[in-house]
């Protein structure tokens, strides 16, 4: 701690507490909050002015590790709490980490809202599909057939897409990236730092003691290239181990192509970000592994009035303290006193 | 309107010939349909009852919060006032002259009449459709029921159209001018200057239509006035000379109006910017209303998703080192618990208002009561005490957010302030204090990192209350939640002993907060038969029973507490001297439960769950039973 | 009350209770009220098997209208609530009603997760754009500009879509009306009470005392064909007052036409109410007056399992009162326990 | 595993050559790592000392909710049973035989042995890596600060590895088996028969890894007994005789296990069908993760989107005829306020279970502590009292339920029951009851409507329950919701008095759950120095401390107070018998102030908030300076 305030040339290290960090072996988490300090350092993010709010469950524990200011909320109300923030600190830079549990069951209604006010904060999901702190029970985010300990014999409900919620919410930047896959994981948060309006990244985050390896066919290094599609902006969408297969569109919706033997690159949809509506955006959060290939980085950015801006326009300019005294016993006299003598 | 009557329009102070009466004391109630404008006639004339130097009391008692059919039972809405020449502390048990503008009107306030009371009604809303749509077999005005009361049958209606046929105005808009016809009727009553009004209508209305309106409305209020002066059942008018008040600039305020000026005020003194927080819910919406209005004064609101995402936006405001505030009753207060309990436990300053309804549920929701003291009290998990407040009438409202604010700061604590639907829409006179008879509160936020150490956010002062540093303080970066802490350093423990001990701390400092109240203070002799213990919106039925008791001799005193958590220093002391302790509670006996279980001192309650205000003769009466030895209770 | 249990050929009137109907005069909530009464007495609605179920508002006072069972339940809850009651009680109807406040905003979380699971209730949001009950501050779907008492100066927040928010959470049936409008809201109710599935339809009401003649564009006779566009499964998507207008696809959005001039009705979109994904329900959705006509009608109706049948396989069957007692002693007897003599 | 240990593996009943000596209770507690397995072994002991015919009692002590790296402190997880020839009433406050499986363990745990007590460590942990983790600057089996105990320096990992080496078995699988050759060594020190172990290991592991994992195991208990038996250090194996229960079926369980058995049971007597909906929370989950697994028995369980969706999903089944339970812990109890005041004015019958954890907020989530009773009287808007109810101990969990949907179904309101983390993961040996024994709970819904006019829903019976008539009934169409409503008919009513006799009657029917509850019955003299009033899980404890405190000649005697509201009708009687009203309870003195608000007794609290259960020594010694005039509280 009392570590230098401005750091010169910050090291990853520099946002580090003294606190333990506390996740079970081979959970997914360690390897985001190592991206994280990483990219806090490559951004030279004052400590001071960084805030990191979360709700409760294993990744909400993140701001314990982090040393910059850190409020660990209550379950599911991380979005309303940064948002309350970032209403009176415009200034500050505010972090939002939530589960999916976290952000997907009990706090959607606060993400919604968050979102839809482009509240200028920057929400990261950690997804995992399964509630980690309390111990293996199914989430929102969990795939029918999933055993868990309160679905015993398999959860039997369609899960929530995540990213399709948080464009439905009109969120003006939207993504997703995996724990260890560190080139997309980096890029997406260096994005989101930068991003004006709230931020909704998604993270796939392998839980090692309830759900291991539900994202492996993302992580593994053989297989991943054929089972996601990394997105760039203005780039024709291509994926596959060979970079030999990719998405065209067919009516409203997307389809997997193999290029040649005619197909080209110039069939396939190019990336927008900034598309006007957000359907290609909602195409993309809905492919799902194995049918499709899933869509891994920024889904969608696009630039809207933030809530500080909107509301801020009407909030009073600075006043010398006798100029608000004065005003303030102008408000209190009123219109329509009278006086007594 | 300017700060006296103005005399921008035509002067036009009329003068009756008829007699004059004098009277120390008038209740005067309008009553009508709830689209018949009586929120805005009464409103009127108690502004012009303050200007002509009267102290006074209203009480607007709205429809329940829904709609009704036009004309039916469940549709009144009504505004009841007490002006006088001598202090005023409630807006009186009964009725001297009630306004009734069609049979649902009067059937549901007819209880409310003194014996031999003037009951003036609009003669041509007692047809068959306004007398079955409130459920009357016969005309009440013919079948001898209001014997022993003075009614007027005005014809209102047709008075008011025909005064404002000129203007032009579509019968619609005409009708809507009934409400100042009998406004006029009652200010000639009680000789009522006309011209505040006659400016704020011209304030109000303007150009509508083209000047219409408001010309409309003029009409109506002078045509009311002549109507008083010329029909021969009205024999006399009366006069109720000016109140003895204390010197001073004053003006008409409701508990929430001056809850607003209250956390406004609190925040200049303490150099914040008000962060309001809240989703609507009557009786507290008009909170929100009222302080979205005053950006200028640097006030922050945010209307957010649901109480839930408004405390904890506070949550996190406050940690940004805002004056953070919410507002709620009964239903959105229980979902805010949970919330409540990380303030409590993250040593957070914030205010929380509560304007109790009726319960449970949705109960009743635009009716006052006082059930919410044990859920303020205990409805969080865990151990987690916080302040309590409760401001003594709408006035006091504006006095018990800065206190409120003071003690949040100086504790760093959450602090709940419990109001009601009756001291949020009461009104009274109120003494706009200069700011200079308001005392600063200092805040501090520490601004760099100890010389010896780390930065320890749970460290404390002598009041045990911890730093508010904030974010964007450099070196001072620090995490906090809602884990149990280890006291100093704030990081996470489980020690059986620190746990003992932060708990012991939490309600120590909430304890400590009797330094920073005042004792509670007594009306009447030292000891005695019995002392009358109020809180909360009761105070003027509980001061004018008391007063009243007294001129009969019998040896009863009253205070009344505004600090529920913790108690005034001396409380159990005060208590022992008396008899009886009565505490008379829009509930089913919490505080005096309260009082037993921390004091051990037997008082009782004089317990009310009607959705409505204590009576003073409900009061008075318990009084003289104790003092009469009939311990029934 | 105690009217006929078995209506032989119901009216309207049959489904009336006692209670005065206490809406303000003008409130457009009278409409749905009465149509919903002639609905039911259309599909011969059995009373004892019927519940309303509200949360908090205006809207919310419509189960005391309806001489079925009902329960006035509290802000934001009633789709919890009723997915509750229908969990155990299958056989019943159940429909849900909820205002924008109510059901958007406190209540969205609980909406979202309804829908997800596909309970099979019919959700009936009507949306004035306000809150009535609390007498007139802005309500999620209000629009920047909007002058309500909590905000003096203006709301400058863009809206919550109530259908995207539906669609995104996987609704199997969503649906648009408007309250005067009886003709598509009578058929969209016969829709919905036909609907095996979780049902969603926002009902444009019109708000007398706090928004009046926000959808005046959409109500009034004359102007209304050319600002709204009558969805019909299987037809070309043509409106207009003399129906020469129509939606033609262009990239992956929607774009108004005029027909002739080479543009017949072949080159607009076929509506889809089950096309497999919902891109197009969520461009329809998203038309907002004035820049695109509205969606009136059904936007999409597909089948798959409700909550019930995914989660009712598990129940058990039905048993003697002899045989659960047994099951019961095995089961408190357990496999693991001794004897003590 | 079959009723009574089985032979269908080969039988090894070893037998020690060392001589035995006698005890009548031991405790033993065993503690390592959260992946050790203690929790495993435990439960083995557990099964194994019930067999052996004695009394027991477990207390699991969880980590905190939270991930912790391998061999930190705040990754300790321990296991405490005592076993005895005598009635067992508490898991011990000191420990006879500590395992601990390394440094962490070791240090966490110290302070709960007994002076001369045997520790057992596993000597290979103790090395540098293992020793820093857990903080030790120097090894404490060498620094003398073990001095006053038995320490045996077992070096469980290598002879745990050396014994599992045959079966092939990878070097992690391999050291799990280290609590098995922990176990044996206490087998062997105990003298329990490892067969039903044996089997157990059978039935949990079989084919994993192709018998590999069941074979490890079975080896390193076997190996863990050659110890004992071998090693010089240990001079003699002790027995303790078995205890004399009431004759009958016995099985070990949890608070939880208990509590979902009873609900289980509670509907088939009431003919219902058990509709669970609940939000995963320490501790209450495991209630859901039992009952999912019981379908078969016609459970359905919903894992809601939240706490307030479980909450009002209950209120819909209950509408619906369900029998409808709810449970979590504190912070989610607290959010589920706002909807019971909701079930309060709809009253439908309805279970709400808070097991109860550390607090306030987040707090210590897996500590035991029972300070959400104010919160469970009080924490609701408005007048919305319910019954109360708190088990005393894990077997009572089962009749409570049963009890609490009596009294809900009789009365038709919500009941909330307090059970705590020390109650719900505490086991002890539970007589199976004859289906028999259990009293059938009548429920009735009606069928037709009146005769005489339109079904009132809410017309009352003699105990003032209004009918549970259910959806689908013909002609008892209803509505009904949270405003206040007419008695009789239920419509809305904002009539005053209606609003009082509904609160009134609310409040008494809750009242009369008084005559469906037992008297308050005592143990020990009927008049006395001191009552030690106990309530929900401190029964133990209270108890054990009376017993011990009468032998010593004084004059006390312990009643635990099951029905928190209303308390029963002979409870003012029984406390005015004493001199003093001792009230041991895990929080700030709660249920000690509503005595004193509701009975106007003096009763006063022993309050203890550290996350831990009492130990008999703390109430013992508190008993001792009551009787001895010490009345310093
Ligand atoms: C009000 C409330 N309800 C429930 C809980 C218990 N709880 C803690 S974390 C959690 C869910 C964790 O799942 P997720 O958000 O997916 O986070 P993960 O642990 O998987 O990272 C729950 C239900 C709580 N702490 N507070
Ligand atoms: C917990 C809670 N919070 C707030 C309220 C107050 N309240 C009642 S209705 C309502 C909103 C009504 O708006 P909407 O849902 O749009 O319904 P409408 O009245 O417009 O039909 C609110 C905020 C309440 N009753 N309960
Ligand atoms: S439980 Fe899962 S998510 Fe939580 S720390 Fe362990 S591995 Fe990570
Ligand atoms: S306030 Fe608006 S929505 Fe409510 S009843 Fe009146 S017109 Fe209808
Ligand atoms: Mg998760
Ligand atoms: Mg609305």
């Amino acid at each position: 701690m009392n570590k230098p305030d401005i750091i010169p040339e910050p090291m990853p290290a520099d946002y580090a507490t003294d606190q333990e960090v506390r996740w079970c072996p081979g959970c997914g988490d360690f390897a985001v909050l190592n991206q994280m300090r990483k990219v806090l350092a490559s951004i030279k993010a004052k400590r001071e002015n960084t805030v990191f709010i979360s709700g409760i469950g294993c990744a909400s524990r993140f701001p314990y590790y982090l040393d910059t200011y850190g409020l660990h909320g209550i379950h599911g109300r991380a979005p309303a709490i940064a948002t309350g923030l970032k209403r009176m600190r415009p200034e500050l830079d505010v972090w939002v980490v939530t589960g999916d549990g976290d952000g997907l069951s009990i706090g959607v209604g606060h993400l919604v809202h968050a979102l839809r006010r482009n509240v200028n904060v920057k929400i990261l999901l950690f997804n995992n599909r399964v509630y980690g702190l309390t111990k293996g029970q199914f989430s929102p985010t969990s795939f029918p057939g999933q055993i868990s300990r309160s679905t015993p014999f398999g959860s039997v409900l369609e899960p929530l897409n995540a990213l399709t919620t948080a464009i439905a919410a009109n969120a003006s930047f939207v993504a997703r990236a995996v724990d260890t896959q560190a080139d997309t994981l980096s890029e997406v948060l260096h994005r989101a730092a930068a991003h004006k309006g709230s931020v909704f990244v998604e993270i796939y985050q392998n839980c090692h003691v309830f759900n291991d390896g539900v994202f492996e066919y993302a992580k593994d290094k053989k297989t991943r290239a054929d089972h996601v599609v990394e997105l760039a902006d203005g780039q024709p969408m291509v994926f596959g181990a060979n970079r030999d297969k990719g998405l065209r569109q067919k009516g409203f919706g997307l389809e997997v192509v193999s290029l040649g033997d005619g197909v080209t690159e110039g069939d396939l949809v190019v990336h927008d970000e900034q598309a006007a509506e957000p359907t290609l955006a909602h195409l993309l959060a809905a492919m799902r592994h194995p049918e499709m290939p899933e869509a891994i980085g920024v889904l969608r950015a696009v630039e809207r009035p933030t809530q500080n801006e909107l509301m801020g326009k009407g909030d009073a300019p600075m006043k010398t303290q006798e100029e608000a005294d004065r005003d303030l016993e102008t408000l209190l006299k009123g219109k329509d006193s009278w006086v007594v003598e | 309107m300017n700060d006296a009557p103005s005399n921008n329009t035509k002067a036009m102070t009329r003068v009756t010939h008829k007699p004059v009466a004098e009277r120390r004391a008038v209740v005067v109630r309008f009553c009508g349909d709830s689209g018949d404008g009586m929120q805005v006639a009464g409103a009127q004339l108690t502004y012009t009852s303050a200007l002509a130097g009267n102290d006074i009391a209203t009480f607007p008692d709205f429809p329940a919060e829904i709609r009704a059919p036009r004309g039916t039972l469940a549709g009144v809405s009504g505004f009841q006032i007490q002006f006088a020449a001598d202090e005023v502390l409630t807006p009186g048990d009964e009725v001297d002259a009630l306004v009734a503008m069609n049979p649902a009107a009067l059937k549901t306030n007819v209880s409310w009449l003194k014996p031999g009371a003037t009951v003036i009604v609009d003669d041509d809303a007692f047809d068959d459709r306004g007398l079955r749509h409130a459920g009357y077999d016969a005309n009440p005005l013919e079948d001898g029921s209001l014997e022993g009361f003075d009614v007027l049958r005005a014809p209102v209606t047709s008075l008011t159209k025909e005064a404002v046929a000129e203007t032009g105005l579509g019968r619609k808009d005409a009708e809507r001018c009934r409400n100042f016809f009998a406004l006029g009727l009652v200010y000639w009553l009680f000789g009522r200057d006309m011209q505040p009004t006659l400016d704020s209508i011209e304030a109000k209305f303007g150009e509508a239509e083209g000047g219409a309106v408001a010309a409309g409305a003029r009409k109506a209020l002078n045509a009311g006035w002549s109507y008083g002066e010329t029909t021969e059942a009205l024999e006399r008018s009366y006069i109720v000379p000016a109140a003895k008040l204390p010197p001073g600039r004053y003006r008409n305020l409701t508990g929430n109006e001056a809850l607003v000026l209250g956390l406004i005020a609190a925040a200049r003194l303490s150099n914040k910017t008000v962060f309001y927080a809240a989703y609507p819910i009557t009786p507290a919406s008009d909170i929100l209303h009222h302080l979205a209005r005053q950006r200028a004064q640097g006030v922050r609101t945010f209307q957010a998703e649901d109480e839930i995402a408004s405390v904890t936006a506070c949550i996190g405001a406050a940690f940004g080192g805002a004056m953070a505030v919410t507002g709620s009753s009964g239903p959105g207060i229980a979902l805010k618990a949970e919330a409540l309990g990380l303030a409590v436990m993250l040593e957070l300053p914030m205010i929380v208002i509560d304007v109790q309804r009726g319960g449970p549920s949705t109960g009743l929701p635009t009716k006052p009561e006082q059930t919410d003291l044990l859920l303020a009290m205990f409805g969080r998990s865990g151990e987690a005490p916080m302040p309590v407040l409760a401001p003594a009438g709408p006035g006091d409202c504006f006095d018990t957010m800065i206190e409120a604010w003071r003690i949040a700061t100086r504790l760093m604590t959450p602090v709940m302030v419990l109001s009601d639907a009756f001291t949020a829409n009461g009104a009274e006179p109120w003494r706009v204090p200069e700011l200079s008879e308001l005392e600063r509160i200092p805040v501090t936020h520490p601004e760099t990192p100890p010389e010896d150490g780390p930065f320890k956010p749970y460290s404390r002062d002598e009041m045990l209350a911890r730093p508010w540093a904030v974010p964007g303080t450099p070196g001072l970066e620090h995490r906090i939640g809602g884990l149990e802490k280890k006291d100093g350093t704030g990081n996470i423990s489980y020690d059986p002993a620190n746990h003992q001990h932060m708990t012991d701390t939490r309600a120590r400092k909430v304890e400590n907060a009797q330094a920073l109240i005042p004792d509670l203070e007594v009306f009447g002799p030292e000891t005695g038969d019995v002392l009358v213990l109020g809180w909360g919106g009761t105070f003027g039925a509980c001061r004018e029973a008391v007063q009243i008791a007294r001129t009969e001799g019998l040896s009863v005193a009253h205070a009344q507490l505004r600090h529920l958590n913790p108690f005034p220093k001396n409380m159990r002391d005060i208590l022992g001297n008396y008899r009886h302790v009565l505490v008379p509670e829009l509930n089913s006996g919490q505080l005096s439960a309260v009082i037993r279980a921390r004091l051990e001192v037997p008082a009782r309650s004089l317990s009310k769950v009607q959705g409505r205000p204590f009576t003073v003769h409900e009061i008075l009466t318990r009084i003289r039973e104790l003092c009469a030895g009939e311990t029934t209770a």
